[in-house]
């Protein structure tokens, strides 16, 4: 009866969980207006604009509430299930940042086709959900239906364009590897759980601490499994093989959303699970994490090399990146969680602004592509002396893949150095070394892009065209606006992580 | 500006404007600016001398400015005049004076004039600072500039890839000398803490870290000093081992042959030696080496004169050889006998190759002896200039050339450092000498005249009044100059007490070194007949195989092109392409392999792709488990 | 006693059941065949839930993934005359070479996982304490009440996303 | 905030002269040069001036500017001089002459934004010269290898991607070692004194224990010895120096090999003198291997940058090897090598792109006898040739001899053997020379133009003051070392 | 008081677990890919049975429900997928989907 009792006094939602959960609950009720929309009047301009909205809006409440002292300190539990603080928001508000990249993105790319997408917004909203479940879970449970609402609504967007030569098998290929990693998941989940007993990160990492060294084994699988299923999402080799072609195979604007919500959210949570449960201090799983980390860069690096498809190349440079970002999970002590949080996140945004300006580019090529009645993707040496044509394109495709290679001026430099700071200060000199390796291999494969942009050559592209939507009042001025944000971030990072700490 | 310093701005003036103007000169203008410079350098020398020599102080020096300071040991750029400097700049300002003089006749053709005279300059400039300099490193640019003003003349005619060759010869053969000699003034300064010469000499005697050896080494530093020094001489006077450019550099115009490649710079070397002989004095057993080096060379060289064809070759040969009878005497102690015939050589060598150069021009650039002969009666001032120059060269008592040889030959029987077996050298050279002295004039100026009849003897009229007054004028310094004796006793220190010994040098010595050239005369007379006398039947070049072999200098071009040449072309050329670059790019290689392979995997097939996850978990496992 | 006993080999009995009618299920022909031995190996399972204490679970197992999930699975198969695997007489795929590498994986991450889960002894037991519906519902409506939600919307995404692909192609669309 | 000023001034500039490229200006020709040619003057003037105004002698590392920049991390933006970097920058000024001067005429498109990655470039070299912060001269020294990578890869030649390519992985991985090696001193300033520091100044009162220091040096001495360049690290330089454009090659062999000596000297020498003492004879070895090795490599080429190129790398051998040799007078022969390489190779590379201009081959087989036609270029090409090889009386020949016999105090062997590369560079030297000047004249060029005798005359008139009065540089330069 | 020790339910689960995942394996057919998927998640649903009675909490009940939602969604997207695929390329052999590759 007293398990009654106090399940009774956790269930009541306090006033003030209403406030700090605002963000996600207009998400979710914003997806609920949007399915009324959609009953009331079919318009794809109509729910283009209300998604943006919807999307303006969380970002802007998370970050009031950043701004607020509400997330000060340990941050708000939210029954069991949910846990945010400052970091959780941090990163939702990147991911709604992110999305509404891809939601402007995808205007254009959606006229090709005759019919009314509105359920594709719809998708981009439930995955935005999904994610934002999953940054704030402080528990399996939530974090796995966070985890599949992601993956189904993606698999429903991977495929959108049904006709395309690719849609079905991509579409296919993420439905059923996900389904299966998600399996794998659930599986060390279950393992966790009947060791540990309980469900909520929070609490199990005094059950490992202390547990005899074969229920650490058997615990430690369990963890590896459970990572392996996060490992799939944020396509870290050897769980990355499907990337490449899903990404290839998925709408642009979608391989962006893939490319970054999903991966950020996925990350945050995996940051989140490991720094509560403690598990850096689990032997075994320090050494799976290295192993993977090294296979990622070494792997996503090397395939890299003399790939044409940009999508493609995105997806192998990504795999790489977040090889890097693994240096994060091994941090020596308490202490410099938040450290390492900061790094994370900062990390985390330089990758986000540079995908986001390379696909920006990638969809203004896509565009004229379609317009000379060339339906494929684009690859790199259609960027042939674009420099010398579409001067302020070229300039941002230039920052931003600086800022992937991590060279100075550009905002992943800075996250560079917070990596190799944490790296260094964890004394995990295999990392440093790979990282190191694995930028040097990085490179041969972002300068020639760079290049490419360089080569002198006939502007054979007729008209440059720019991503419409709400966000890009005037196409240039955004682009400018990207360039001089990534710049004045990487010169001046402080005025950002001032922020994130 | 006192006047010591002012003594190589006339020649750098006149090379300055000659440089700048360039073609823009007349001949006139040019040749009086360059032989201008040139005698007032030589009066100005001359003039020095005279105040050196009445002058109580035995030194006269002219401090410009500091070069650079090493630690604490100054390096000035600043000169230094005493006896033995002052013969030198003489013989340079002087001989090379009269040498301008020529050259200005002779290579007035030249459509290149004003560059030919500019390099002459800038070439007494570097010889001047050269044996003025009061320390190494000054010395040393001076060696290194006469380096390059002899690579640049000996290449004067650049088109002829002969010249090129010869020019780049000289300058690389040189210059291992040189870094011997740079190597040499290292230890000097880390043993002695000064590179200034006078300091060094005078240090040399006292320091006793230098001249002992320590308990490691088997060799003190004195002794390492003196024969990286002596490898610079060698270098620079053709000396056995590095003699092989001298004869080749004849490629150069015959003023060039005469200045440098005879009277001033070959003997560099043996002023080099003269001026450190404080630290060679602590090392006794590299005089002897000098000693020994000498006596090869001049043998040698003598030897591969009796079968040279070409004259300018001949003098070639027999200017090494003179130098090793002065390396002989530098070996063996006698310092001013060494630089005394150092002077004399210079006169008569000068007269020798200009009168030939003289002979050369009127039958228009013919060099062969062979295809001379009977110019007695076309050019009999030529060939009586030319029998004085030889009769120096031979040594014929009352030349000049008779007295420093003798004083040579005199001091080396009794020589610590040369001894018996050396003074026999000594003679078996001058038979030589003598031998092939007779032999290239028989072939030259006597027999049956072998070029063709028609040929015209050009006989430039208006200038040879000129041309003839520097030969006169250096016949006479020739013939003369060996009643000026200079003695410069008073600059040498002698040897170490410790290994003076008193062989005394029996009476017949001086009998027979008078008479040798005699015998030698005689000999060539009755075995080269055939070129004396005026036959019909012709003069055939014997090609035997022995012959050959002293004609091309006794095989050590050869040898050297086997040994050292060929090898370092041979591993440059290998080596083309670096190969530590290759070694690096095997790195991309290898990674671009990795991507082949990886990108196999990448076969877009579901299947794989879920056995794939399905493994990798299974090693993830294994690593946890184990 | 002999009760107890019997649950016991009730438990391993329906496993044994589960895993024969699973591997039927992988290995099977025909699909339909195929769907029902997954149907049989679905109710031993739920045999087991009840036996492990949760009759709720069991119930469940039954009426949705058996009942309707699995109802799914045959409907399709009806609708688009799916009956029999045409993949499994295709040329390429005749023969055991086909299996004999996944069945290998397979049996090297089973051993792994029970080796594992072997010397982990893990020294707990199951007790027959039944977790009844009451409990289940508290727990839901109260703590999991997000969760709840949350897989609403999930719900929700399947059916877009299974709309979206099922609806006929749109007339005259390019691409 | 002068040193601020001049930094960013050449970057102002810079866009300056890329905007005046624009088509709006079409109308004025030859903007961008112009733009450049002047600011650098008058920021060189302006440089000159301060240091020359400022009221102590930069015996120490005089503070200019010290403001908190990623105050996290305790990063501070500060610069400061002493007289080591200052020659350093005045050379670079020098040159930055020479380089606009070199290119005026070679380029023709695009060259707006040329002259912005010239100058970027030379800001950034000026920011690794004055940088106390090490990450800001990490900074820095990234920056400026961006422009220069363009330069290469837009104006090179032929291979030049390849070549830009190579350049930039070689110096971007070495350099990611060095950031490893700064960020763990870092770490062990804050282990000891709580505070995580990047200041030079406060390293310099670390004690750090020998085993440590040993792989820290390392970190640092790898990514210097790469852009030396050094044996085994050596085979970017080739690459790039050939393919680059005029400019640029002067650029790369002028001033970019310098920031490798100068952090030799600055970092790896001061910062960890115990251990790189320890480490001293291996950096010698290197240092002699490379000096014979580049001679060699030189001899073998037949293209005229390439041989330059090698040639470089021999003379910065003579530089390690000095550095190494703890011992004032081979510190002073260093110098002296620095700036006199610097002249010499920028001058050779110069007549390189010259002949190139005329004959559009930098292969010495199509050249020949150019003398005939040119004799003023034939002049400085053997002017240039001898100071390659170290003639007394130019600047090199000081360089190299101090640097020798300083070494020879410490490592005779050693010595005796680099100074075999005395030869090897008459070798080459001479090949050079005769195989462009002498010989049968293959074709008509013609003589130097104005423009470019004024280039050659100036760097040949710096050499020739140089070597007779190094006094110059020692005299300033060497107080560092006291 | 039953004797039924958890490592026999956990061996148990793993057993369906692979014996699904070698079906998602081996089959070339999409459906039988979807139904071995199901085999998976049913076993994982069993291990989440057995720890929820070994806890004596409903959380592992809870979890198998919410499984069972995720099978339910991911089968109705499957199956249109599935339908989308036979109308495209008239066969269910997944093979047949590997166009993108490299």
């Amino acid at each position: 009866m007293n398990q009654v009792e106090n399940i009774v006094e956790v269930t009541v939602f306090t006033a003030e969980m209403f406030v700090v959960l605002s963000p996600i609950l207009f998400l979710s009720f914003g997806i609920v207006l949007a399915l009324l929309l959609i009953a009331w009047q079919r318009s794809q301009k109509m729910i283009a604009v209300f998604s943006q909205v919807i999307l303006v809006f969380t970002l802007l409440l998370s970050i009031h509430l950043l701004s607020g002292n509400l997330l000060s300190g340990e941050g708000v539990q939210i029954t069991t299930l949910l846990k945010v603080d400052q970091f959780s928001y941090l990163s939702l508000s990147l991911l709604c940042l992110s999305a509404l990249a891809v939601v402007s993105l995808s205007g254009q790319a959606l006229k090709s086709q005759i019919e009314v997408h509105d359920e594709y917004y719809l998708l981009i909203l439930l995955v935005t959900l999904g994610a934002a479940i999953l940054v704030a879970s402080d528990h399996f449970a939530s974090m796995f239906l966070g985890f599949e609402l992601l993956s189904i609504s993606l698999v429903g967007l991977v495929g959108y364009f049904r006709e395309h030569k690719y849609a079905v098998e991509a579409g296919f290929k993420y439905l059923i590897l996900s389904a299966t990693a998600s399996s794998f998941m659930l599986l060390g989940i279950a393992f966790i759980y009947s060791q540990t007993g309980n469900l909520s990160f929070a609490v199990n990492s005094a059950a490992v601490s202390w547990s005899p060294v074969p229920l650490q084994l058997f615990n430690s699988v369990g963890i590896l499994l459970f990572f392996s299923g996060i490992a799939f999402k944020l396509s870290l080799a050897p769980f990355h093989f499907w990337a490449p072609d899903v990404y290839e195979g998925a709408p642009t604007p979608i391989t962006l959303l893939m490319a970054t919500v999903s991966k950020v959210a996925m990350f945050t949570v995996l940051i989140k699970c490991c720094f509560s449960q403690g598990y850096y201090n689990n032997e075994y799983f320090i050494d799976v994490i290295i192993i993977v980390a090294l296979l990622s860069m070494f792997v996503g690096n090397t395939l890299a090399l003399k790939q044409q498809n940009i999508k493609r190349l995105i997806a192998y440079s990504s795999i790489a990146h977040f090889g890097y970002l693994l240096i994060i999970l091994l941090i020596s002590s308490e202490q410099s969680i938040d450290f390492a949080w900061q790094s994370a996140l900062f990390y985390l945004s330089a990758y986000i602004l540079a995908n986001i300006s390379i696909f920006t580019i990638v969809m203004a090529y896509e565009k004229e592509l379609s317009q000379n009645a060339q339906e494929r993707d684009v690859r790199i040496d259609d960027w042939q002396s674009m420099f010398w044509h579409r001067r302020t394109e070229a300039v941002l495709l230039i920052v931003s893949i600086l800022s992937l290679a991590g060279i100075p001026l550009t905002m992943g430099f800075i996250g560079k150095f917070y990596l190799l700071n944490q790296a260094v200060i964890s004394q995990s000199w295999w990392l440093v070394s790979g990282l190191v390796i694995g930028s040097g291999i990085g490179l041969a494969y972002y300068l020639p892009i760079i290049f490419t942009v360089f080569k002198p050559g006939e502007k054979h592209m007729l008209k440059s065209h720019h991503p419409k939507g709400v966000l890009v009042a005037s196409p240039r001025i955004f682009i400018t606006l990207l360039i001089i944000i990534s710049f004045y971030l990487g010169v001046f990072p402080d005025s950002f992580s001032q922020y994130i700490m | 500006m006192s006047l010591l310093a002012s003594l190589p701005l006339y020649p750098l003036l006149s090379f300055l404007i000659l440089i700048s103007f360039g073609k823009r000169l007349s001949w006139v203008m040019a040749s009086w600016v360059s032989v201008g410079a040139m005698a007032a350098a030589a009066f100005c020398s001359m003039y020095l001398v005279h105040q050196l020599s009445t002058s109580d102080t035995s030194v006269i020096t002219a401090h410009m400015w500091q070069w650079f300071s090493i630690g604490n040991a100054k390096v000035n750029v600043s000169f230094y005049l005493d006896a033995l400097s002052a013969v030198m700049i003489l013989v340079v300002t002087g001989v090379g004076f009269l040498i301008h003089l020529f050259a200005a006749i002779y290579m007035k053709s030249d459509e290149n004039f004003t560059r030919f005279m500019a390099y002459m300059n800038l070439f007494i400039v570097a010889m001047l600072v050269l044996v003025l300099a009061d320390n190494l490193v000054l010395l040393y640019l001076g060696w290194e500039g006469v380096g390059l003003c002899s690579f640049l003349l000996i290449g004067f005619w650049y088109q002829e890839k002969s010249n090129v060759l010869a020019a780049r010869k000289a300058f690389i053969v040189t210059r291992i000398g040189d870094t011997a000699m740079a190597i040499g003034l290292f230890l000097l300064f880390k043993s002695l803490a000064s590179l200034n010469i006078a300091e060094i000499n005078q240090l040399a005697q006292t320091t006793i870290s230098f001249t002992s050896n320590s308990m490691n080494a088997e060799h003190s530093d004195a002794y390492w000093a003196a024969l990286l020094l002596l490898g610079g001489a060698l270098g620079k006077s053709a000396q056995l081992p590095l003699q092989t450019w001298l004869p080749d550099a004849m490629a150069g115009p015959t003023p060039v042959s005469a200045l440098i490649h005879a009277a001033t710079m070959v003997t560099a070397g043996v002023y080099l030696i003269a001026r450190m002989n404080g630290v060679f004095l602590m090392a006794p057993e590299v005089m002897n080496y000098v000693a020994w080096l000498g006596g090869t060379t001049l043998l040698i060289a003598g030897v591969a004169a009796l079968a040279q064809n070409d004259i300018k070759r001949v003098l070639a040969y027999s200017t090494m050889s003179q130098i090793g009878y002065m390396m002989l005497a530098l070996g063996a102690g006698a310092w001013s006998a060494g630089v005394f015939h150092l002077m004399t050589h210079a006169f008569f060598k000068a007269l020798l190759f200009l009168t030939a150069g003289a002979v050369i021009l009127a039958l228009h650039h013919q060099q062969d002896i062979f295809k001379m002969g009977g110019l007695l009666k076309r050019l009999p001032v030529e060939a009586t200039l030319f029998l004085v120059g030889l009769a120096c060269l031979i040594a014929l008592p009352g030349t000049s050339g008779f007295f420093s040889k003798e004083a040579i030959i005199a001091s080396l029987w009794s020589s610590p450092t040369a001894g018996p077996s050396l003074w026999w050298c000594a003679i078996l050279g001058a038979l030589l000498t003598s031998i092939y002295s007779c032999r290239l004039f028989f072939l030259a100026f006597l027999g049956k005249a072998r070029f063709p009849e028609n040929l015209v003897i050009s006989d430039h009229i208006e200038t040879n009044k000129l041309l003839r007054g520097a030969l006169f004028i250096l016949a006479l310094l020739s013939l003369f100059g060996g009643l000026v004796t200079v003695d410069l006793s008073s600059l040498f220190s002698s040897y170490k007490p410790s290994v003076v010994s008193s062989i005394d040098s029996p009476s017949w010595l001086h009998v027979v070194a008078i008479t040798t050239p005699f015998i030698g005369i005689i000999f060539s007379w009755f075995y080269y007949r055939r070129y004396r006398i005026v036959t019909d039947e012709p003069l055939t070049v014997s090609h035997s195989a022995w012959i050959v072999f002293c004609r091309n200098g006794l095989g050590f071009d050869t040898l050297y092109s086997r040994l050292l040449i060929k090898p370092y072309c041979f591993i440059a050329k290998l080596n083309k392409n670096d190969v530590f670059d290759q070694i690096l790019m095997l790195i991309a290689w290898y990674v671009r392999i990795w991507r082949d392979i990886l990108s196999v995997s990448q076969s877009g097939s579901l299947r794989w792709f879920a056995a794939a996850f399905g493994l990798s978990l299974v090693g993830l496992i294994c690593v946890v488990i184990l | 006693m002999s009760s107890l006993a019997s649950i016991e080999g009730l438990f391993y009995l329906a496993a044994t059941i589960a895993i024969v009618a699973s591997l039927k299920v992988v290995t099977g022909k025909n699909t339909v065949h195929a769907l029902l031995y997954l149907v049989i190996s679905l109710l031993a399972v739920a045999v087991c839930f009840y036996l492990m204490g949760a009759p709720f679970a069991a119930g469940l197992e039954v009426i949705v993934y058996a009942g309707a999930i699995l109802v799914l699975f045959v409907f399709a198969v009806m609708m688009f005359g799916l009956g029999i695997d045409e993949t499994h007489n295709a040329p390429q795929s005749r023969g055991l070479s086909l299996w004999v590498g996944p069945v290998f994986l397979g049996i090297l991450l089973l051993i792994e996982l029970i080796f594992v889960i072997g010397n982990s002894d893990l020294s707990l037991q199951l007790n027959n304490q039944i977790v009844d519906s009451k409990e289940v519902g508290m727990l839901l409506y109260g703590p999991y009440l997000l969760a709840v939600e949350i897989s609403s919307f999930l719900l929700l995404a399947g059916l877009v996303a299974g709309y979206h692909y099922a609806k006929p192609d749109s007339r005259g669309g390019r691409l | 905030m002068m040193l601020t000023f001049i930094i960013f001034g050449l970057l102002l500039s810079g866009s300056v002269a890329w905007v005046t490229d624009n088509k709006v200006f079409a109308g004025i020709k030859f903007q961008a040069k112009w733009v450049s040619l002047l600011s650098v003057l008058a920021l060189g003037s302006y440089f000159l001036l301060l240091v020359y105004f400022s009221n102590n002698n930069f015996q120490q590392l005089q503070l200019f500017e010290r403001v908190s920049w990623i105050s996290s991390l305790n990063i501070d933006y500060a610069l400061a001089l002493d007289t080591l970097s200052i020659t350093l920058i005045v050379l670079t000024f020098i040159l930055a002459v020479v380089c606009i001067l070199v290119s005026w005429e070679e380029i023709q498109e695009k060259s707006g934004f040329y002259y912005f990655n010239l100058l970027a470039t030379f800001s950034g070299v000026i920011g690794v010269f004055s940088a106390v912060d090490m990450f800001l001269f990490f900074f820095f020294w990234e920056v400026m290898l961006i422009p220069m990578t363009a330069i290469i890869a837009i104006w090179g030649h032929e291979n030049r991607y390849f070549a830009a390519v190579k350049f930039f992985i070689f110096t971007q991985v070495s350099s990611l070692l060095m950031l490893v090696a700064i960020i763990a001193m870092a770490y062990i300033h804050q282990q000891q004194t709580g505070v995580m520091s990047f200041y030079y100044q406060d390293w310099l009162t670390l004690d750090i224990k020998i085993d440590v220091a040993q792989y820290l040096m390392l970190g640092f001495f790898i990514a210097f010895a790469v852009k030396l360049p050094s044996v085994p690290f050596h085979s970017w330089l080739p690459d790039a120096h050939t393919q680059a454009p005029t400019a640029g090659s002067v650029l790369l062999a002028g001033i970019l090999l310098k920031t490798g000596a100068y952090g030799l000297i600055r970092f790896v020498i001061f910062l960890f003198p115990q251990a790189s003492e320890n480490f001293a004879p291996i950096a010698a070895t290197l240092a002699v291997i490379s000096i014979l090795y580049g001679a060699k490599m030189a001899f073998a080429q037949s293209d005229f940058k390439r041989l330059v190129a090698y040639s470089s790398i021999s003379h910065m051998g003579f530089v390690m090897l000095a550095i190494f040799s703890f011992n004032e007078i081979a510190y002073q022969g260093a110098i002296v090598t620095m700036v006199a390489h610097g002249l010499s190779s920028a001058a050779l590379f110069s007549l390189a792109g010259m002949i190139y201009q005329r004959i559009h081959s930098r292969n010495l087989d199509d050249m020949g006898g150019f003398w005939q036609s040119a004799p003023r270029m034939g002049g400085f090409g053997l002017a240039f040739a001898a100071a390659a090889f170290g003639l007394p009386g130019l600047a090199n020949f000081v360089g190299e001899f101090l640097s020798l016999v300083g070494a020879f105090q410490v490592f005779p062997i050693m010595v005796v053997f680099a100074s075999l590369g005395l030869i090897g560079s008459a070798i080459y030297g001479m090949l050079l020379f005769q195989k462009t000047f002498q010989g049968v004249p293959l074709q008509q060029v013609q003589d130097l133009s104005v423009r470019e005798f004024i280039i050659c005359g100036s760097l040949l008139g710096l050499l020739v003051v140089l070597g007779l009065y190094p006094n110059i540089i020692l005299g300033y330069a060497f107080g560092v070392f006291a | 008081m039953t004797e039924i020790p958890l490592t026999h339910v956990l061996i148990l689960s793993s057993l369906l677990f692979i014996i699904g995942f070698v079906g998602v394996v081996v089959r070339k057919n999409t459906l039988f890919m979807l139904m071995s998927l199901e085999v998976m998640l049913n076993a994982v649903g069993v291990a989440f049975i057995g720890a929820g009675s070994v806890w004596q909490e409903a959380d592992g009940q809870i979890m198998f429900m919410l499984i069972l939602t995720l099978a339910a969604a991911e089968v109705a997207v499957g199956l249109a997928l599935l339908i989308r695929m036979q109308r495209r390329y008239r066969t269910l052999n997944i093979d047949v989907l590997n166009q993108m590759k490299g």
